[in-house]
């Protein structure tokens, strides 16, 4: 174990501790109105409690900026993140290891399902063009790659998936409120099992509001974050089918992997 | 404020190819209805409610209409025929059609078709006359409460639930709001109905229902008269049932409606023909009701890439305007749709964006428009992402726009909290009061970026709109012209909802709205 | 006892428990300090934190931007707010006030001391012109008033108070890095013990960082925020004269009194 | 990119008057020396450190003279006569100097008079091309590391501990600042010496040591490389000890300076005779230094209000102008300064800030000027704040200010958290991305509010320089012309440090920046 690294928010100086927080109170602005703002951020284990600003967001409502301090301290050295055991391949190299170990094109479906119709995320990862400058899936030449569009039912985009024999589905959800993203999702692993392709397909999930964790607990094999490249994706599900294959050790950690 | 940047020939090119693309559309239009204005002829008529299972009459009535083959002849004629039958109410009217063999019952004779067509028709008057007092009640909130001038400050509120979207308007209006926009909740544009009452189970919006369109005005009109200025209400009229919402809208008093002649075919994959005919009929009684539309060009350039596309929102522009000129509405109430969304690591945006905008104004000098502000590229960095919207209010004063969205610094992480609307709202009161009148101050130069880029788009838009008119619209929103997005005519939901008139087609609304009654 | 009041944050649903909050970590932006972001926030108490912005502010520092959940209530009910019991006079009322009841004219001395060069405060409560329309001290006929400007001297102004007979000293304070005001403050009220004029004449603290608790703490009859008024300060004083004249009952208090 | 406003011949006029205003007061300086000017000499020559009770060696001597009454002769006379003691070292002729009865030394032969003057001055001269050798080093750096073109983005540290400031800097130079100002521990300027070395104990901003400025500047070099990018650094020559901030600025390779002709009377009340004499000696420092000057015209409008008091803003910058060409500064080093100050609740503010910008950049075309954020109408709310600077960000883009201070969303509340500057750096680099290239593309309507106010403000500027022609600086400065505050000739501090200066008095580096040498 690496030596203790204690952390705490930076203001100006090291370790002053101090936090901007903003906030809303269902009351009318008046003096008790900042007393209860003081007292708020003194409940959060704030100290040094500056109610900087009290604003009439509305008749009954206040809207507070504050600055104070926090006692919060973290050990840095302690947070823990996988290792990198293998580069990201690139786009020609990537190409040739799914020519050379695999032999045949790797077959992706993606959507946008439910009733979603956010489908730029998943162009971005999937269509030509890409994203910040990264080829996008169907560029590659060893990547057979059908997007679906938007607003495409689960049973239906797993049931295309089932047809053209597919190594990986793209799920992509970007609408979240009241966590409709995740209802989606878990009808989606449902009905993957339904169909008999959990575990033996990839299943990716991604969108803004998607983290790894959140995937992995939902069912998915990962999950896919904003800022996300075409390319972190192609080296996942490349690395899914040769670990499938036994070429690969399972649980391996590659560069660009979501963590 | 601005140059020219074009010829008013070349303008009244652009209107004239719009003209000449939109003939065949209408001819399309006038050859067909569709269920969804069937359905508001009915709910016109005082047809509302839902029957055992939670289906609206007007969908019962109007399926029972086309699975008898006879939706052909307008559902005002069958309504007229469940009159004959004895119906005492509309209710009792659905539920006698709803009962009899249509495709079996004797034809009329001639005198008595004309009587039922003669009474139809008095009825539908008077039902145009009560909603044309509803408006004239509103007209005079308007009057009594005036509005700032514009830009109109328009926020949205999405909680998906109707009663808590009350307090977010309330305190938005408190706050400063000229609009407020209910947002429908997802994907509401693909149910084929519209549905009933209060509603608070929502995602990403809330139902647009009659219910909650009315409580909502109830709120606005209360906050209009303590706040002593008239705080508008906007909804969406696309999807499949666009008419329909326009006719709720209007009877409820609303002041605006999202509404546009592609959005449902690019961005809802709703059948092409299906949206022409109903967009239509929308339109007419937004014309009627004095309602201003939205369309929605700013959709082209989330999806399509905003500096690429920029006449792409030109040309749609032109032909959004064109459907709705023939629909009978005035240039005040043509909200046309734009928006500032170049993406911000570009060198130079604020001046094309001020070139775009310029532009649309130079081609529209009387529309009211509406401005979108940054959306797509938008940070989850919310200081950056407020800064970046206050050159949207800059350009939007600058270029006299009747109506902006204001941005919100949370935008590319969830629908607004309560204190995004109210510091949007803040800096945009902010940027105006700073700014308002810098359209007299500055003259742009004709040979600069900002004149030459507004020659290159408008161009662009010239050509484009050339080949909508020698290829057709369908063709060139096959080819993925708007928004990126490819659909063919017979493609995408919907289709089955649309019908063939036949030839005693009887729709008394369309008649007295089109001047023929 | 009033009955509770329970509030909590309010985002866009009443009792969400939604707050912004942002800060910044010494450390690198990697995916790693996105984890610190989020296991701080879980250190503070806050449910649902999403890290919304992980921003390179530097090369070892990253600013994040973060929306979360917290738990906190607080009874807004049982938030002690001083009952008002007296309206504030306006200018003639006071000056007619001060002409019957203390017939003679009320006599403060204010200055910016110590190293304080921030004078717009003070001037704003003592010059004619006064402050967002209310007039200054120097406009009431029946205030006599000295604005000693900025830099004086903690017992340079305090000697001038006593041979004017003061019955009020205005303290400005505006600087408050590293607590200079508190300082500065402090020094004030031992040279106003030295001199015998603590708890004989009213002795007045404001600034933007001021406020009442505070001022008492430190040893001042009252503390003045942000905001004040030059009438709030005119009622305030001749309060005190009053009571100190036993003409009013001493803790009396009247609205725009800090609390 | 703007109008003109005004004719030519209006601003040689207002430029006759500031050169005849400041007459005056040139003979003022050219008749007086004071402790401070001394003392720079001294620290020239290289005498540095501090005595056993803390006090520099050239207070010291400068004070010893001073009380013996022969500081008139020049303190170089006296270190020249030191050295003809016999002394080794500069230490050493502080030793001697200090130690012996100066009123009774016996006076030299005018041989061995006009030798001592030869030495020093080839001391001097020695002394000049070491700066000078400096300053070549600087050059050289900025041209390995060329700047982005202006606005060059400034933020200010201001810790109080020089050690955090070098971690703040170097974030705010990753972050994409352009220059870094060191805030000076407040009330520095009433220190009539300079601390000694490395400081961690200021308030509101760190003191300005020699050792502070080298350590800082080292920090920057080494920041300039990484980055590829030089990184300026500022601090400030104002105060009691104004020409030795600019000797040891000049010494370290600073860049800039604020210093301005009128800040210390108006803000610090430091008497006026000293302040002018002393920004003479210092200005004269920075002109050999190619130190680009920041003017404090700024400050007016934080007590003056700044719609009203506009126009004292462009009377001062000519009265500055004058000092500072007078001083041999070019046009180049000319950072005039102005600012963002209208308060946002009025309206039209960004089109009256825009005229005054504009105004500014017409009558001086080829200086730098130096743009100041809004920082007294900024308000805790943080968010509000930040959109507000926005538009300063545009104006500084739109009249190329070259020098652009950077507001900070907590402006209101303390001195700049690190995420506060990469915030506001964020922001301009944006904003000026954006509007780059605004300047070229509109032109100014000459009968509009922006044009019309501009040349309202310039008449009320000549006025205000008829003013002072006619009755005089110190009658204008008494009735509190400027900044709204009044001071008098003879008031203030440090005017005991006023010297006559002798008939012989002896000045080498004086002589050589003036070219008689
Ligand atoms: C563009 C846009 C639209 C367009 C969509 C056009 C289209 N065809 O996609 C239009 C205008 C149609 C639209 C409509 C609506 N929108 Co919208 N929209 C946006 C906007 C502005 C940008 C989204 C975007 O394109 N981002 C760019 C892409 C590249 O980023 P991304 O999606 O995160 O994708 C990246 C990664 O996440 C990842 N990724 C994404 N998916 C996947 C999948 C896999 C498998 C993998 C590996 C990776 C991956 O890779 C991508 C590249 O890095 C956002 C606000 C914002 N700035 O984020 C709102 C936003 C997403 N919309 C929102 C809403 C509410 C709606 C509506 C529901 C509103 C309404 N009631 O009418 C409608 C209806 C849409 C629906 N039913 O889905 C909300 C969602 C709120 C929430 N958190 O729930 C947002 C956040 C706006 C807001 N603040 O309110 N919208
Ligand atoms: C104007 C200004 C200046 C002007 C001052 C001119 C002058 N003659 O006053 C100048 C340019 C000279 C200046 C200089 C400096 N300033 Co300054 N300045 C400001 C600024 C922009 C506005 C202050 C102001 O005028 N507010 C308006 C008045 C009306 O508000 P107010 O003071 O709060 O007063 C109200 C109440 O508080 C109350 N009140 C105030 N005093 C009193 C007293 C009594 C008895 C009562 C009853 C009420 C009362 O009534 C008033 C009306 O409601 C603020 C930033 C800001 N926007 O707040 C920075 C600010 C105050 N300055 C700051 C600093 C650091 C300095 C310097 C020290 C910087 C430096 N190192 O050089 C210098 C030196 C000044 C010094 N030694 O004091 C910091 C202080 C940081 C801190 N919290 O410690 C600030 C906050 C800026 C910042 N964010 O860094 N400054
Ligand atoms: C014209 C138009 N209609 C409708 C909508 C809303 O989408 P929907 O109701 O289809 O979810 C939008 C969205 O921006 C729009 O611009
Ligand atoms: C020209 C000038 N000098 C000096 C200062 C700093 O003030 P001081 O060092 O006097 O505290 C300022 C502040 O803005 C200024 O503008």
């Amino acid at each position: 174990m690496a030596d203790k690294q204690l952390i705490r928010a930076y203001g100006d100086r090291r370790d002053d501790g101090v936090l901007q927080v903003s906030f809303t109170l269902p009351v009318a602005l008046s003096e008790k109105a900042k007393e209860a703002a003081q007292l708020y951020c003194t409940k959060l284990g704030l100290t040094e409690v500056k109610v900087a600003a009290a604003e009439k967001a509305a008749q009954h409502y206040t809207f507070f900026v504050v600055y104070a301090k926090s006692p919060v301290v973290i050990d840095y050295a302690a947070i823990d993140t996988p290792e990198i055991v293998i580069k990201k391949r690139g786009f020609a190299e990537l190409n040739k290891e799914i020519e050379e170990e695999i032999g045949r094109k790797v077959i992706v479906l993606g959507a946008c399902t439910g009733t979603d119709t956010h489908t730029v995320g998943i162009d971005a990862i999937l269509n030509m063009k890409g994203f910040a400058g990264d080829y996008g899936l169907e560029r590659y030449p060893w990547f057979e790659t059908y997007n679906l569009g938007s607003q495409v039912p689960n049973a239906e985009l797993i049931r295309k998936a089932k047809e053209k024999s597919a190594d990986a589905i793209l799920v992509s959800q970007v609408v979240t409120q009241r966590d409709v993203h995740k209802d989606n999702s878990r009808q989606f692993i449902e009905e993957a099992k339904k169909q008999g392709v959990h575990g033996k397909m990839t299943l990716l999930l991604g969108g803004p509001r998607v983290d790894h964790k959140l995937a992995l607990e939902l069912g998915f094999d990962a999950g896919f974050g904003p800022g996300t490249k075409p390319s972190d994706v192609a080296n996942f599900v490349v690395h899914q089918v040769l670990q499938r294959l036994g070429k690969e050790a399972k649980g391996t950690h590659y560069e660009g992997e979501p963590v | 404020m601005s140059g020219l940047f074009v010829t008013d020939e070349q303008v009244a090119h652009a209107r004239a190819l719009a003209r000449e693309i939109t003939e065949p559309i209408f001819e399309l239009i006038g050859r067909n209805t569709t269920v969804s204005v069937e359905r508001t002829v009915l709910r016109w008529f005082g047809v509302d409610g839902v029957g055992n299972l939670g289906a609206p009459l007007v969908n019962l009535m109007v399926d029972r209409l086309q699975a008898a083959g006879v939706l052909n002849r307008g559902a005002a004629f069958w309504y007229g025929r469940a009159l004959r039958m004895g119906a005492t109410s509309p209710l009792d009217a659905v539920e006698r059609l709803t009962a009899a063999p249509l495709e079996r019952l004797a034809p009329l004779s001639h005198e008595d078709e004309a009587k039922l067509r003669d009474e139809v028709r008095a009825e539908a008057r008077a039902a145009v006359d009560e909603l044309k007092a509803r408006v004239a009640k509103r007209e005079a909130l308007k009057r009594e409460f005036p509005m700032p001038p514009a830009p109109h400050k328009y926020v949205i509120v999405a909680t998906g639930n109707i009663f808590d979207d009350l307090d977010q308007a309330r305190a938005a209006a408190q706050a400063g709001a000229d609009v407020i926009a209910v947002i429908r909740s997802t994907a509401q544009s693909l149910l084929d109905y519209v549905p009933q009452g209060a509603t608070t189970e929502g995602f990403g919006g809330t139902y647009a229902t009659q219910e909650n369109f009315r409580i909502m005005r109830e709120a606005l009109d209360d906050e209009s008269e303590k706040l002593g200025r008239y705080v508008q209400l906007t909804n969406y009229s696309s999807g499949l049932c666009m008419s329909e919402i326009a006719f709720m809208a209007a009877y409820e008093r609303l002041d605006m409606l999202l509404n546009d002649a592609m959005y449902g075919i690019l961005f809802r994959d709703i059948n092409l023909r299906r949206t022409f005919i109903d967009q239509y009929f929308s339109r007419r009684i937004c014309a009627l009701a004095g309602i201003i539309i939205n369309t929605g060009e700013d959709n082209y350039i989330t999806t399509a890439d905003a500096y690429d596309a920029a006449h792409t929102v030109i040309a749609s522009q032109f032909i959004n305007e064109r459907f709705a000129l023939r629909a009978g509405l005035k240039d005040e109430q043509l909200g046309l749709g734009h928006s500032y969304e170049i993406d911000p690591h570009r060198p130079e945006t604020l001046l094309l964006e001020l070139s775009q905008a310029m532009l649309v104004r130079r081609c529209f000098p009387a529309a009211p428009l509406k401005y979108m502000p940054p959306t797509k590229h938008k940070e989850t960095d919310i200081f950056f992402s407020h800064v970046y919207d206050s050159m949207a209010h800059l350009v939007a004063m600058w270029t006299r726009q009747g109506i902006q969205l204001l941005g919100m610094m949370t935008e590319a992480m969830h629908t607004p909290l309560l204190a995004d609307r109210y510091e949007a709202l803040k800096a945009a009161s902010y940027v105006h009061r700073a700014a308002r009148g810098i359209d007299q101050e500055f003259t742009v130069k004709e040979d600069g970026l900002v004149a030459n880029r507004a020659r290159f788009v408008f161009g662009k838009a010239l050509e484009l709109l050339e080949e909508c008119r020698a290829d057709g619209m369908v063709a060139a929103i096959g080819r993925g012209r708007f928004g990126d997005v490819k659909r063919s005519e017979t493609g995408g939901k919907g289709l089955d909802g649309v019908v063939e008139k036949a030839s005693d087609y009887f729709n008394p609304f369309l008649d007295l709205m089109e001047g023929r009654a």
